[in-house]
Order: C-alpha cells, then sequence, then structure tokens
C-alpha cells in the first residue's frame, strides 16, 4: 500500500517527464484532484452493488479499496484507458457491449 | 495495433463471442415466429393506391420518414464534398492551420484499348437514358428514384474513368448542386398541397384514400396518373397521386448527391 | 430440434455477417479494411430485414393482374421491413461517401493508412 | 376539453423551414444574401415554437387502425395502431425546441459574424442539426427515430469537419466510425422489434408487449435493448465512447459546440424515454443505464480536470453533465425523470453561456490554453464576469439554474434508494466547479505573462447572446416553477397525454 505522500512523488515524476515548463503547478492540482476523485469514485461504486447482493457489495468494497490505493497514483492509467485512440475505444466499446449483454441475457 | 494484442485480444474476442452467442441465440427465437403486425395493414390497402406496395410504402405510407431518407444522400454528399474542401471556414480573427489541398485525381487514359475508346461514350448514353426510362416508366406505379439517380451517375463515372478529365458529360459544380438543391427542394415542397388543403403533410392528394382532400386538388394532381387494376374480385380505380412526381425529384436528389460525391473526389475542390 | 426454414438461414447468414463485420471493425487496423467491414456489417443489417419479411411460400409486395386482396394481404412480404432496407443501402452509401472521404484526406495529410498512427490517442 | 389535433399546424414547419433554409443556404454557398436567410428562418422556427399549441403531428394524414372495431379514426385519443408516422408536440417537447432554436439563432449570426466567405455547407449542416435534434424530440416512431439519429451523427461530422483542421479530420472520422456501427445496432433493434411486435409506433409496441406479450421471446427484447443502447452511449457520449464525443466537442468551432450538445442532450432525453418506455419493465435494465450514467458522470469531470485548454474543459464538462441527465432519467421514477429533463434544459442553458465566452476568446488570438496566462480580465472584465457566473451555474451554486435541477436529481435518487448516487451528484458539481476555476484563473485573473491581441473587438452577438443566457440561468434558478411547468405535465400524464 503507498501512502498518500509516495504517490505525490510519483505522480510529481510522471509529470515532469510529461510535461515541462509553464503551466506545472496548475497541472499538478489537476492531477491530485482528479486521483482523489477517482478514488472515491471507483469506492462508491463497489459500494453500489449493494443492488444486486449486499454481501457481495461489502467483499467488493474492500477488495476494490486495497486495490485501489496499492495501484496509487491510478490517475495515469485512467487517463491513459480514457484515451481518444480510436482501437482503443473500440477496445472498451466492446467489452462494454459484451458486458451489458451478458448481464441483461443471463443475469435477468 | 498493440491495443488488442495479448490478454486484451483475448478479452476482445471473448466478448466478441458472446454478444455473437447472445444475438444468434435470439435469432433462433424469432425464426418462424415474426409477427406481421402493421405490414398487413398496409399490404391491405395496397390496392386503393398504386400496383407496387413497396414504391407506396416509401412514398406515400412513409413518405416523411423518406424525405428525411433523401436528406441522408444529400448530406452524405455535402460532407464528403466538405472534406475534400467545399466550404470550409475559419474564424476570421484567429486563421487556424490552412486546411488541406486536395489534389484532383490523375487519370491514365492513354493505356485504354481501342474498344473501350469506342464503346465508353455509347454505354454511357445508353445508361443514361435507361435511368431516364426508370424514372419515368415508373410513373403509373412509383419507385425507381434512387435507382434512376444511381444509374445516371453511374453513367458520369464510366465517362469520366473512359475520357479522363474533360469528358464529353462533364457537370460543373454548381449544376450538379442546383440539381440536388433541386430534387431535395421539391421533395420538401411536394408536402405543401397536402398541407394546405388538408393540415397533413405530404398528404397523398392524388391518391386521396381516405377522401379528405378537396375534389380540384384530387383533379389536378390524380387524374394523369389513374389506372385501372384488374383483380380477382374486379376492377379497382387506384392512383399513385403524387407519387411519381416525388419520385422524379428523388431521382433529381440523387444525381445532385452521388454526382457531387464523385465531382469532389475526381476533381478536388478549388475555390475559385 | 430446431427447424431449419430459409427464413432461419437468413437470420443465421446476417448474424456472421454481423460478427464478421465487427470484428473486421475492431481487430482490422487499416482504415479502408475497417470501412470494407462497416459495408459487411450494414448487409449483414440488410439480410437480417429481409429475412424478417419473408413468407413462407410468399409473393412479392406488387400487385399483379388477377391477384386477389385476401390473398395478397395474407401472401405477400412483410412490406415494412423490405421497405427499411432501401433506407439502410442509403445510408450505407453516405456514411461509406464520408469514412473514404475523410480516409483520402488523411492518406495525404500522413502518408498511411494506419489506425494506429493516424489516430492515436494524444494529449492536447 | 378540448380535442387534441392530429394535423397541427407547427410541427412539419419546425423541421421544413430548417430544411428548405439548408437547401438554399448550400445552393447560395459564397453569397450576402445567406447571413439575412438564415436569420431569419432561426427567427421563424423560435417564433414557431413559441406560439405553437400541443398536439400530434400524423405525417402523410393516414390515420390510425382501431382493431377492436375494425374501422380507421383521426382522433388520436382512441388507442388504434398509426398507419402514418406520428409526431408529438407537448410542453416538454416546446420547452426544449424553444431553447435549441434560441441557441440556434445566436449561433447562425455569430457565424455568419465571425466566420470566413463560403458559409453555406457549413450553416446548412447546423440548420440540419437543428432539425434532427427537433424531430428527435418530437418523434413517436422507432423508424424515424433511427433515420434521424444516423441523419443527426452525419450532420454532427459535418459541422466538426467545416473547420478542415487535421485535429477536426481525425475526430470526425472516428466519430462517423461510431456513428456506422451503432446506427446498424439501432437498425438491428429496431428490426428485432419489428419482429417481435409488428409495429413501429412507439405506443403501439409498448401496447402490444404489455397486451400480447411477447411470446416467449425474451432474449430478443434484451437483445433488442442491448443495440439500443449502443445508440444513447454514442448520441451522448456515454461512457466508453466519452473521448470521442468530447472530441467532437472540442474540435468543432464553440457556436457551433452550442448546438451540438444541445442536440446531443434532446438525443439523449428522446432515446432515454424511448427505452423506459419500452423496455423499463424489464429486470436489470435500469440497473444498466445507472451505472453508465454514474461512470460517465465520474470519467468526464474527472478527465475534465486533467485537460489544459478551456475547450476540451468544457467539452469533458458537457459530456459528465449528460450524465446527470441519463442518470435522472434511468432512475426512472417520476421525480427522477423530471430532474433528468429539467437538468437538461439547464445543461443547455448553463453550458451555452461558457461556450459563447470561449467563442469570444478567439477575439483575443484563441487564448484558450491554460498552460499560458493572459489576463483576459483586465482587458474585458465584462467577459470574465460572464464566464465566472456561467461557472457557478454549471457547479450548482445557489441563484442559478444548475442548483434546482441537481437539488431535485439528489432528493430523486435518494428517494429512490441510492444515497451513493446523491454523493456522486455532489461530487460533480463541486469538481465542476474545480476544473472551471482552474482554466478561468489561468486564462483570465492570473497577470498576463503572454501577448495576446491588444484591442480585440468582441461582437455583439456574443455579448448580448452570453448575457441573455446568463438572466435565464438566474431566472430559472429563482423560478424554477418557469421550466417546470412545462415538464411536470409530461411526466404526471404518463409520458404522453
Amino acid at each position: 500500500m503507498t501512502s498518500i505522500s509516495t504517490s505525490y512523488e510519483k505522480l510529481k515524476k510522471f509529470l515532469d517527464e510529461f510535461i515541462s515548463g509553464n503551466g506545472y503547478t496548475n497541472i499538478m492540482t489537476g492531477y491530485i484532484t482528479g486521483e482523489l476523485q477517482f478514488l472515491i469514485f471507483i469506492i462508491v461504486l463497489a459500494a453500489l452493488f449493494r443492488m444486486f447482493s449486499f454481501p457481495l457489495a461489502i467483499i467488493m468494497l474492500i477488495l476494490v479499496t486495497a486495490l485501489a490505493l496499492y495501484f496509487t497514483p491510478t490517475i495515469i492509467g485512467v487517463e491513459k484507458e480514457n484515451s481518444n485512440d480510436l482501437n482503443r475505444v473500440l477496445y472498451w466499446f466492446l467489452i462494454y457491449f459484451a458486458i451489458i449483454i451478458a448481464i441483461t441475457l443471463w443475469g435477468g | 495495433m498493440n491495443e488488442l494484442r495479448g490478454k486484451r485480444g483475448i478479452l476482445a474476442v471473448i466478448a466478441l463471442l458472446i454478444i455473437g452467442i447472445g444475438f444468434l441465440s435470439s435469432l433462433f427465437e424469432l425464426a418462424g415466429n415474426v409477427r406481421p403486425g402493421v405490414s398487413q395493414i398496409y399490404n391491405s390497402l395496397a390496392h386503393l393506391v398504386a400496383p407496387n406496395n413497396i414504391a407506396t410504402w416509401v412514398y406515400d405510407w412513409r413518405g416523411y420518414d423518406t424525405l428525411l431518407e433523401t436528406a441522408v444522400i444529400y448530406v452524405g454528399a455535402v460532407v464528403s464534398a466538405m472534406v475534400i474542401g467545399r466550404g470550409v471556414v475559419q474564424m476570421k480573427s484567429c486563421p487556424q492551420e490552412p486546411p488541406a489541398q486536395s489534389k484532383p485525381l490523375e487519370f491514365h487514359i492513354e493505356t485504354l484499348t481501342v474498344i473501350l475508346k469506342y464503346l465508353g461514350l455509347p454505354a454511357a448514353i445508353l445508361l443514361f437514358s435507361y435511368g431516364i426510362m426508370v424514372v419515368t416508366a415508373s410513373s403509373t406505379s412509383g419507385g425507381g428514384g434512387f435507382q434512376c439517380g444511381v444509374i445516371m451517375t453511374a453513367a458520369y463515372l464510366l465517362a469520366a474513368i473512359f475520357y479522363g478529365k474533360n469528358n464529353p458529360i462533364r457537370f460543373g459544380k454548381r449544376f450538379i448542386i442546383g440539381i440536388g438543391a433541386a430534387g431535395l427542394g421539391g421533395y420538401t415542397l411536394l408536402g405543401l398541397p397536402g398541407f394546405l388543403t388538408t393540415g397533413f403533410w405530404q398528404y397523398n392528394i392524388g391518391a386521396d384514400v381516405w377522401g379528405i382532400a378537396p375534389s380540384i386538388m384530387r383533379f389536378i394532381f390524380g387524374e394523369p396518373f389513374r389506372l385501372s387494376l384488374v383483380l380477382k374480385e374486379g376492377v379497382f380505380f387506384s392512383s399513385p397521386g403524387i407519387i411519381p412526381l416525388i419520385n422524379v425529384a428523388e431521382a433529381f436528389n440523387v444525381i445532385g448527391a452521388i454526382g457531387l460525391i464523385y465531382f469532389a473526389f475526381i476533381y478536388g475542390w478549388q475555390e475559385e | 430440434m430446431i427447424e431449419v426454414t430459409i427464413q432461419l438461414l437468413g437470420f443465421i447468414a446476417a448474424a456472421l455477417l454481423l460478427i464478421i463485420g465487427i470484428a473486421g471493425m475492431v481487430f482490422l487496423d487499416n482504415i479502408i479494411k475497417k470501412i470494407i467491414a462497416f459495408t459487411l456489417l450494414s448487409d449483414g443489417v440488410n439480410i437480417l430485414l429481409v429475412a424478417i419479411g419473408y413468407i413462407e411460400g410468399g409473393v412479392v409486395p406488387i400487385l399483379l393482374p388477377g391477384m386477389s386482396t385476401v390473398e395478397f394481404t395474407t401472401h405477400a412480404a412483410l412490406v415494412f421491413p423490405v421497405g427499411i432496407v432501401l433506407t439502410n443501402i442509403v445510408i450505407g452509401v453516405s456514411t461509406t461517401a464520408i469514412l473514404v472521404a475523410l480516409a483520402i484526406m488523411l492518406y495525404r495529410r500522413y502518408g498511411t493508412l494506419k489506425a494506429s498512427v493516424v489516430l492515436k490517442g494524444e494529449r492536447r | 376539453m378540448t380535442t387534441i389535433p392530429s394535423n397541427l399546424w407547427s410541427i412539419p414547419l419546425i423541421v421544413a423551414i430548417p430544411l428548405l433554409a439548408a437547401i438554399v443556404v448550400n445552393a447560395l454557398y459564397d453569397k450576402r444574401a445567406i447571413r439575412y436567410i438564415s436569420i431569419i428562418s432561426a427567427l421563424l422556427t423560435l417564433g414557431i415554437s413559441i406560439i405553437s399549441p400541443y398536439g400530434y403531428h400524423w405525417f402523410t394524414g393516414h390515420p390510425a387502425f382501431d382493431p377492436t372495431t375494425f374501422t380507421f379514426t383521426f382522433d388520436p385519443g382512441i388507442p388504434g395502431f398509426r398507419l402514418s408516422l406520428e409526431f408529438f408536440f407537448g410542453p416538454m417537447q416546446q420547452i426544449m425546441i424553444v431553447i435549441s432554436s434560441l441557441i440556434l439563432v445566436f449561433c447562425v449570426i455569430m457565424a455568419t459574424s465571425g466566420l470566413t466567405k463560403h458559409q453555406g455547407p457549413y450553416l446548412a449542416m447546423i440548420f440540419l442539426l437543428f432539425a434532427s435534434a427537433a424531430i428527435i424530440i418530437m418523434v413517436n416512431d422507432l423508424y424515424h427515430l433511427w433515420i434521424a439519429v444516423e441523419i443527426g451523427s452525419l450532420i454532427v461530422v459535418g459541422v466538426v469537419v467545416g473547420s478542415g483542421t487535421s485535429i477536426s479530420h481525425k475526430a470526425a472520422l472516428k466519430y462517423a466510425y461510431f456513428s456506422a456501427i451503432c446506427g446498424s445496432g439501432l437498425a438491428i433493434a429496431l428490426a428485432l422489434l419489428l419482429g417481435i411486435t409488428g409495429f413501429p409506433n412507439v405506443s403501439d409496441v409498448v401496447r402490444v408487449i404489455n397486451i400480447f406479450g411477447v411470446g416467449g421471446m425474451e432474449t430478443i427484447l434484451y437483445i433488442s435493448f442491448g443495440f439500443f443502447i449502443l445508440s444513447w452511449m454514442y448520441a451522448g457520449g456515454l461512457a466508453p465512447l466519452h473521448p470521442l464525443k468530447s472530441e467532437v466537442y472540442g474540435a468543432s468551432y464553440p457556436h457551433a459546440t452550442a448546438v451540438l450538445q444541445a442536440q446531443s442532450k434532446l438525443m439523449l432525453v428522446a432515446i432515454g424515454i424511448i427505452m423506459l418506455r419500452i423496455f423499463g419493465t424489464l429486470p436489470f435494465v435500469k440497473e444498466v443505464m445507472i451505472f453508465l450514467s454514474i461512470i460517465t458522470m465520474m470519467l468526464g469531470v474527472v478527465i475534465a480536470l486533467l485537460q489544459i485548454d478551456f475547450r476540451w474543459i468544457i467539452a469533458y464538462l458537457i459530456i459528465s453533465h449528460s450524465g446527470l441527465v441519463t442518470l435522472g432519467i434511468a432512475l426512472g421514477t417520476k421525480e427522477g425523470i423530471i430532474g433528468g429533463i429539467f437538468q437538461a434544459v439547464n445543461d443547455i442553458i448553463y453550458m451555452s453561456v461558457l461556450l459563447f465566452c470561449c467563442e469570444a476568446l478567439y477575439y483575443f488570438g484563441g487564448a484558450t490554453s491554460t498552460r499560458g496566462s493572459f489576463g483576459i480580465a483586465k482587458k474585458s472584465p465584462w467577459l470574465c464576469a460572464a464566464v465566472l457566473l456561467g461557472a457557478f451555474a454549471a457547479s450548482g451554486i445557489p441563484p442559478f439554474n444548475g442548483f434546482q435541477s441537481e437539488i431535485i436529481l439528489i432528493q430523486a435518487s435518494i428517494n429512490a434508494g441510492f444515497p451513493e448516487i446523491a454523493v456522486i451528484i455532489l461530487m460533480v458539481s463541486v469538481t465542476t466547479l474545480i476544473a472551471l476555476l482552474r482554466a478561468i484563473y489561468r486564462i483570465f485573473l492570473k497577470p498576463p505573462e503572454n501577448e495576446v491581441a491588444a484591442n480585440a473587438q468582441i461582437p455583439k452577438s456574443i455579448t448580448i447572446g452570453t448575457w441573455l443566457f446568463i438572466i435565464l440561468t438566474i431566472i430559472i434558478g429563482v423560478y424554477p416553477d418557469i421550466a417546470l411547468r412545462f415538464i411536470v405535465p409530461f411526466v404526471e400524464g404518463g409520458f404522453l397525454p
């Protein structure tokens, strides 16, 4: 598990390589806020699984929290996965579509 | 293409399999259980309008849908030409990178055989007249607007391939755009007579199955295309109404649209 | 046991075309190949529609002399699904034209048709 | 009680006037007359949508078939199978169309004054964009919905490529590519529904499914829903497609983005309500819709935080707020649907404020990057005030309209038993403010480091438009009933009266 300070260092290192020059601090605030937002978001999303099954939601919640904290900073991965690369979007599109079909067809 | 290699690729294949299995299993259920629904009502009323029920469906039962469908190909043409360079706009206050130049295609017509060279023009002319025949011969039943447009533009493309850029059937850009505008505009405006007399846009006043149009309009639009249908139950006097007119407008629109696509692809687009 | 009818065969053909089309659009990298895959997909939709409108032992929905209206009503192919095919063809033509035009322009700018090069993710 | 007309005069005009205007301006291409024709047509559309009464229009004038008595009727009150294409213009449609045509008016004025000469095709696309949006919100027919979605997506491509830059070409190709997949998906959904019910009219489909059932063919309904939701995703840029939709928003000119986002929200509301009506009773349907909206909301706002250009920040925020709209509809309760539609109205308004301000930045030489600091507040304090007010409205701060709809959405989600969703809505609105203020501080407030155009003249149309929409946000924020009295009757009286 990584503490917040080290994930800050990691992010800073990433950004140092990525963006240079003017606007550095400004972008850093965005990344840090985004990181925290995303962590809370996936935790809340895991909690929402209680609409299907309560015990599963608790397990999911613990699992997701542990995983998310282990993988910090997640925001770099989030940004990469949400890039506008056509093939990447197509991949996620296919996965989402399959999940929707699977849930509605065999879940209901 | 690293996105779909390795684990991701396998996951994507599994996702595709799930989609395919779900889709196929649903279709196995559908086979043999299709409900006819509204199609049967349409078919039962076919003899009152025109013998070709698909044309009646396209232009009468679903006339407004077909207007938008016609607009789709118009939009397709305008957008393709826009990509090539027609009508690219920039902010006056803040010009951005210069738009990409679109060069005309290069034709090498010297390599054509003599037969092609001398038979090309008659073939194109034949195609042209065939297109006119398709759209006019269908005047009593409707149908063929899109086909006519496609055939005529095929003649256009043929001429361009055989004779290069200075071919005998060379449309000007203003002419093509004008034809397209006249076609789609004509189709849109053909909704007006019905709108003004009955309140329903694109009411087929010539056919007037429900008898709500004034008789004068029925006379103007209906009589020239009146036809008698000899069926088992007897002779039905049906009329396609304004369908043939819409058909011609559709043909104009398609000629304009596909012609514009070909024009933009062959000649590129330079502002004068 | 599932009875194999012409309609079912049509459905299977449509589903196969659809899956091949989607697979082509996702897994092929060349933009032109992706566009060709789209035309397969669109043809799959056409076959699906025609097969839905199919009636066992039916006729084309065009009234010919000597037909009976009642028979025509029950035996003619379903006119709605068959008619939609026309629309789908038109939409396919327009979409293909736009896609090809965009591919041409991007090829002129980048000199390649690889989607992973031309349409790669980028930061703004 | 007055009878509802089945041949309402205004519906065809709302669609035909923009269509004809588009044809004419496209043919005129670079003449000066384009400006007057387009402004007059936009104003005409606005006027017609304001004064129009409510009712149906049955295009091509074929009546409904009453299966109980085997007769045909022109009375929309009698539940019969519609033979013609049915449009409905009600209060909800009215407020949506009025606001989008108001945006259309300003967009047309800005485009004709700020762009170079050959504007014909571009303006034609903007008119058709409005027409397709108006059609989609009014239509009650699956087949027509499909055509309108398809033409809408092709037009979006046209609007985007209008600028002719390589970014716009790439964005357009990606978007067109997905329009090809998702349009075919919608066609498949329509074909399957047509197969099991036999009817294209949404009310008829719902009636057939409710009365006769689907004869053990639930699988087809599920698959149809799966394909249907693709078009929903792509019309509004929901979760997996959000990078593409935001690219489209960011790559087009801001005045066009204002119309684009209005169209996308109208599509979201219309398709969402149709999906609820047809599939709402199936298990897991609402859950799928809720999850899609939540993911869209959060991803949109998180990625907006990472952007370094004002245009792209707004683009991702539009996506994120589309998630708010769909969330309300996906909840499926009356309160939720009211909140969702109200959020759509508010969203269109305050995002337009921000986009018009962004358009004004083009007159300072395109100073939209947050990497530089331009000190524009000193040069144009009113613009800075406007953009701040727009940011406050977007982040749901009380005297503005965003607050009113978000509070309804929060209440709706708590009442539906999901307090977590309320938390996420709050997070979205707070983060919206952070994301916007970051950019506003850099571009407007920070002392200038980079040079911008010294005496930039912002056209009056942008100033008037911005402040008009700001006044609208405040009026709706203080008296939400002004908008709610259009939306509530629509939801309370069943989905169609």
